[in-house]
């Protein structure tokens, strides 16, 4: 177990490695140059020199990049053009709310999808195996940018239940998560109900069922811990991708996550944020598809021994 | 007997490790040699995991040797040059074990049947589907078939087509990897029939690998046994099938259920646990846990030596005499018991 | 399964039918009547802001769809942008295939030290989610055309490499690819003779569903107007404008919504009904 | 309540699928009495497995039935679902041909062989895992190995799982649908052995499918000979081997190579193995059969009595 552990820590560290060269070298390829953006308009030519050297953008390239991994550990991101603050310190603002956006609708679409997927799988032709095909359909042809303004028209503008932009109470929650959710409820039914039919087509479920369980145990206990393996996958990456997902909605309904702030930083052409962001999530993917393996080597012993 | 002269293939020290990681390897094939003479055919039998395959590509060069030599007419064709291994594809073809995955499901029968012209363009465009017909009246294969897919063929037809795509080049050595061990009984006999008929008519080798006794009896003029990578025994078919000497070999004889003795029981020998791991395994016989007459010798880390015992039938056993002597024993008073 | 099979398959499923009606519905649509209409999407008629929808009432002459607030014909902006979005997903899902397909089976055939380098790579890819990356390279180098094509192909060509290389595995420790090299034949031609025509099925499949993911990101990026550059339509950036007057006038948003939501529907449609109809093992 | 453990009735079943009728099993006649070992053999596509399955009330939606199959007495077609519940695993018990696929593979071999038991008997889970690990101990397994997963088995080892599986009940029929032959000649002389004395120990009777006559020789007193779905000889397994009867159980004998005496030319049994979704209307064999006369074409021959341990389907014989 150990053995498999440390070989995914190894992999995990590698990608990690050359994102890091991705977005470092990302940044040298903006046009302009940072020391000017830096400055107020017609900053003298020897100021820029200064602030040049003050950026180091003058040593070499692997001083800088060396410099640029310190200052991750340091949580020193450098500094963002727009806000003229530590590029750290805005997103350790922001953070949590995209942190929670993510994790509700990722709790509520499992809620929703997982049993909607095992039932359409074991039941298959059945009514709420069409229904469940019909809400993954819907779901996955739901692009983000439609749904969060038709949300936003039907349950703000027009029914008004619910409060449109900003943060506050829960209830401005409500609408972003939703948007959030159903894409990921939609894919997560999806997945549970095509691995649950390969799963019921398997040798040992007949065994099963020959060995005298019922149909309920088989489907619920014996089928299910099979069927969960690609959920689980599914979900660690969706988990993980949870920024992406979040630019949209945090930008229509107007919450303050780094989401937004991606946006805001690619108006600004604020370069050090951009590629912060960047990081900041290919980190988050990595991590948590880190775990969602460890916890996928406990359900299914196969992946951790080969 | 081998008739030195008549030798067509010589495998000399075969080796083939496969490196799983920096210290483990696998030791599928662990310093193999024998020779087939032109016309005849060698039969390879062991269980899985004996690596009696991984010979079988080494041969056909599908996946490089670790070590050891392999001589076509005298000459190591593991040392020739680019272009004259593309010679010897001619010269050494190969038939599969599964009917279902040894034909392309994309191609027609025809298509398949003239690849080998194609790519090695040994005649013009329009003289390839004349060539493909004398193929099939070879094999007796239907001309209507030839524009069917493989999925509409049965398993037994399916095998016909690929020993009539190996024989399109007109080889004198075919490795056939177990041809017909997933055939239903009645159609395992026309394909055994077939290849035997083939082997009078153009006088091929055939290095031939299965797990099943009675078909490697029924079709080889010499047979050698293998064990987790070694070869145990090896000797003419009618002596090594009576005259068994090595307590692997005599072990699986026993082993295999039979029609002919159902009257009383057959002396069966039980080998206890499982096949031992091939990786890295430790110096010595490698029987030596399973064995069920292990002497001193046998637990000291010396490997037994491979000699010839009687002539042309050589046993990897520091005991081989006293093994076969207790075998008889045992079927003669086994056979005693019952009559009583 | 030969072709009269595969077809009398493609009939049977709901799926694949209703999946390629609309399509071709939007193909006329998006391809032929917009020589028809009698307004052009960029041009503007300060007049004519936010006139409501009048249907068909005057046929293809009047503003089908309304105008928008420069007074542009909604509906000719609506097809003219389709046919962007649809021409754009064309070319960067035909360049993901070939650079997915061409790496997969080179990774899938020789496998060892080529495989993992090439799956290395895909993992890197794949580390950054999709829209971030597409955002920060257009951030970074500017908002053109050919950007937005290297970007989206960049950001999705790991899925089908990944898809090709399985296959191409499953396929290459078939015996039939061992027979050809026993015969002879060169790499080049185990992989491009033996092995794509065996993993085309899983290919097509994936095309169909990379063409509405591709949609999707196009839709994204051009909200965020970092995709396609206005007074250019897309689907993406009429709903990004729609949005802060749709309060009072819903069309505006509403036809770009339902288009890409039909667009891109109808291609999972295409997609589950080909995985049906071309897996025998599928019971139809 | 019959003596007979098992009655199979005039039993045909037809799956129909998307392009055509496959006639797997037709007009089947088979008894076990309790302790009896009979062996049903024939090749790919004869219908074993699906009398197998049959018999546990496990054929698929598409399966249509006709005829019936008692188990001591009564039908288990008619059965409520928690009758079958009871019988399947405790009264009726199967072995699965591929080790491989039969194990599920994200649990732990013991709790597979635990669930067995708390299926049948409300015992705590502690004291059904401590009977699943003399189970294993039974079969060949160190009891220590209980909480390991299958895919850390070898193919022989899992059979024997399979197999303790089987017996945790004991039940009164197992039906082993070509146990051993996934696996390795001397790995099956184990399970063969095995089998042997488990069944002489709980006296269960046995079902034994395969196309190996080898096996049944070893292991079966009647054999049954089936062809395309029926059973066209039928008797002990001494009188039947000995003394064949059947232009196809002959020719079947003839085909096979043997161990010992001359190595003389292996007779083939011409033409193809007969097409479930066109079958002859008369006899099945009668395309491949050389001493077919019109009879053979026109009507199913039944089954006639030689003597008290052999009968045959078959006009051109009696």
């Amino acid at each position: 177990m150990g053995h498999f552990i440390l070989r995914r820590f190894v992999q995990t560290l590698i990608v990690l490695f050359f994102v890091t060269i991705f977005a470092f070298f990302l940044i040298r390829l903006a046009p302009g140059n940072p020391a000017i953006m830096m400055l107020p308009d017609g900053a003298p030519e020897s100021a820029v020199k200064e602030m040049e050297i003050k950026l180091g953008l003058d040593k070499p390239l692997y001083v800088q990049y060396y410099k640029y991994i310190k200052g991750i550990f340091t949580e020193d991101f450098g500094l963002s053009t727009a806000y003229k603050r530590s590029v750290g310190s805005i997103i350790r603002a922001r953070f949590p709310y995209s942190a929670k956006l993510a994790i509700w609708s990722v709790l509520i679409g499992c809620v929703i999808a997982i049993p909607l997927g095992i039932i359409a799988g074991s039941r298959q032709g059945s009514a709420t195996d069409f229904f469940a095909m019909m809400f993954a359909l819907l779901g996955q042809s739901m692009s983000p940018v439609w749904l969060s303004v038709l949300n936003m028209l039907v349950f703000g503008v027009w029914l008004k239940w619910l409060p449109t932009t900003g943060t506050g109470s829960y209830k401005h929650y409500i609408l972003p998560i939703l948007t959030l959710a159903y894409p990921m409820a939609a894919s997560i039914a999806r997945i549970g109900r095509s691995g649950m039919i390969d799963t019921l087509s398997e040798d040992y479920i007949t065994a099963t069922y020959a060995r005298g369980l019922s149909k309920f145990k088989v489907n619920w206990k014996y089928a299910f811990r099979n069927a969960l393996v690609p959920i689980v996958t599914l979900v660690g990456i969706q988990m993980g991708s949870f920024l992406a997902g979040t630019i949209i909605v945090e930008t229509v309904f107007g919450v303050a996550g780094i989401g937004q702030l991606l946006n805001i930083a690619v108006g600004n052409r604020d370069y050090a944020l951009v590629q912060s962001l960047l990081l900041i999530s290919s980190l988050c993917f990595v991590v948590i598809n880190f775990i969602v393996d460890i916890i996928n080597s406990f359900i299914d012993p196969r992946n951790k021994l080969n | 007997m081998i008739d030195k002269k008549n030798v067509l293939l010589q495998a000399k020290h075969l080796k083939k490790y496969f490196k799983l990681s920096r210290k483990s390897y696998l030791y599928a094939v662990d310093d193999i040699s024998f020779e087939i003479e032109s016309g005849k055919t060698l039969g390879l039998v062991g269980e899985s995991g004996c690596g009696k395959s991984t010979i079988g590509n080494v041969v056909m060069r599908l996946i490089p040797q670790t070590d050891g030599e392999l001589l076509y007419k005298g000459k190591d064709i593991f040392k020739v040059d680019k272009n004259e291994s593309f010679e010897l594809r001619k010269k050494m073809q190969i038939i599969f074990q599964d009917p279902y995955s040894s034909l392309n499901p994309r191609k027609t029968i025809l298509q398949i049947l003239s690849e080998a012209f194609v790519i090695q363009k040994v005649c013009s465009r329009n003289e390839i589907k004349k060539n493909v017909l004398e193929l099939c009246d070879i094999v007796q294969i239907p001309h209507n078939l030839l524009n069917h897919y493989p999925h509409e063929l049965d398993g037994g037809m399916r095998q016909v087509v690929g020993i009539a795509r190996a024989l399109s080049l007109n080889p004198d050595f075919i490795v056939c990897d177990e041809p017909v061990s997933s055939l239903d009984v009645s159609v395992q006999a026309r394909i055994i029939n077939l290849l035997m008929d083939i082997q009078k008519k153009r006088k091929i080798s055939y290095l031939f690998i299965s797990h099943d006794l009675s078909v490697v009896r029924h079709i080889s003029h010499r047979v050698a046994v293998m064990y987790l990578g070694k070869m145990v025994e090896i000797a003419d078919t009618d002596d090594i099938f009576r005259n068994t000497m090595h307590p692997y070999s005599i072990a699986l004889l026993s082993a295999v259920p039979t029609i002919e003795k159902f009257g009383e029981n057959k002396t069966r020998i039980l080998l206890q646990g499982d096949v031992p791991s091939p990786i890295n395994p430790e110096h010595g016989c490698r029987f030596v846990k399973r064995c069920w007459m292990t002497g001193p010798k046998c637990h000291t880390s010396e490997e037994p030596p491979f000699k010839e015992v009687e002539s042309g039938h050589y046993v990897a056993c520091f005991y081989a005499e006293k093994a076969r002597m207790l075998m008889n024993e045992y079927t003669k008073n086994r056979g005693k018991i019952n009559n009583d | 399964m030969n072709n009269s099979i595969i077809w009398k398959r493609m009939k049977r499923s709901p799926f694949f039918m209703v999946g390629l009606i609309v399509i071709m519905f939007l193909f006329v649509m998006v391809f032929i009547i917009p020589s028809f209409v009698h307004y052009k999407p960029t041009e503007n008629n300060l007049m004519e802001t936010f006139r409501s929808p009048d249907w068909l009432s005057k046929g293809l002459k009047g503003h089908v769809l309304g105008t928008d607030e420069l007074g542009r014909d909604v509906f000719s902006r609506l097809l003219y942008g389709g046919r962007y979005s649809l021409m754009i997903a064309f070319i960067v899902v035909f360049l993901q295939i070939i650079i997915g397909t061409v790496l997969g089976i080179v990774a899938g055939f020789f496998g060892g030290i080529i495989d993992s380098i090439i799956m290395r790579l895909c993992e890197i890819v794949l580390a950054i989610p999709n829209l971030v990356l597409a955002i920060a390279i257009m951030a970074v180098m500017g908002k053109n055309l050919s950007n937005l094509i290297f970007v989206l192909t960049f950001a999705g060509w790991v899925d089908s490499c990944k898809v090709t290389r399985n296959n191409a595995e499953v396929v290459r420790s078939q015996d039939f690819v061992r027979a050809s090299t026993a015969l002879g034949a060169t790499n080049s031609r185990i992989m491009f003779r033996e092995i794509l025509p065996n993993i085309t099925t899983p290919i097509i499949i994936l095309a169909s569903q990379r063409f509405g993911f591709t949609i999707l990101l196009e839709a994204a990026l051009s909200f965020l107007n970092l995709g396609i550059q206005p007074p250019i339509p897309s689907w993406g950036n009429m709903i990004s404008a729609g949005r802060s007057f749709m309060a009072i006038y819903p069309w505006l948003v509403f036809a770009p919504g339902i288009a890409l939501m039909l667009c891109i529907l109808a291609f999972n449609f295409i997609g589950d009904g080909l995985r049906d109809v071309l897996d025998p093992k599928r019971k139809m | 309540m019959s003596d007979k453990l098992l009655e199979i009735k005039d039993f045909s079943v037809k799956f129909s699928t998307e392009y055509a009728e496959v006639f797997a099993v037709n007009h089947v006649n088979i008894e076990i009495s309790s302790g009896e070992s009979i062996g049903l053999v024939g090749e790919t596509g004869a219908g074993k497995t699906t009398i197998a399955l049959a018999t546990l009330n496990l054929l698929s939606k598409n399966a249509s039935v006709k005829g019936d199959i008692l188990f001591k007495g009564n039908s288990v077609f008619s059965m409520s679902d928690k009758e079958l519940r009871t019988m399947r695993g405790a009264k009726i018990a199967m072995i699965f041909q591929n080790p491989l696929t039969a194990l599920n593979p994200v649990f732990t071999v013991g709790e597979q062989i635990a669930m067995v038991i708390r299926a049948h008997e409300n015992v705590s889970r502690k004291e059904a895992m401590e009977r699943a690990k003399e189970l294993l101990n039974m079969v060949g397994i160190e009891k220590r190995r209980f909480k390991e997963y299958p895919n850390q088995f070898s193919g022989g080892m899992r059979q024997r799982v399979g197999i303790a599986a089987s017996l945790a009940c004991n039940p009164e029929l197992l039906i082993a649908d070509e146990p051993t032959t996934a696996l390795d000649v001397t790995i099956q002389a184990q399970i063969l052995e095995l089998m042997k004395q488990l069944q002489q120990k709980y006296s269960t009777s046995l079902l034994m499918i395969t196309h190996n006559l080898g096996i049944i020789a070893e292991l079966c007193q009647k054999v049954a000979v089936m062809y395309a779905g029926t059973i066209i000889e039928y008797g002990t397994v001494k009188e039947v081997f000995s003394n064949p009867l059947h232009p196809y159980t002959k020719g079947l004998l003839n085909a096979i190579p043997k161990l010992e005496g001359e190595r003389k030319r292996l007779e083939a049994i011409p033409g193809l193995i007969a097409d479930p979704q066109n079958l002859p209307v008369g006899c099945k064999f009668e395309p491949r059969c050389t001493k077919c006369d019109d009879r053979c074409k026109e009507f199913m021959p039944s089954m006639v009595k030689i003597n008290d341990n052999h009968y045959i389907a078959c006009y051109a014989v009696n």
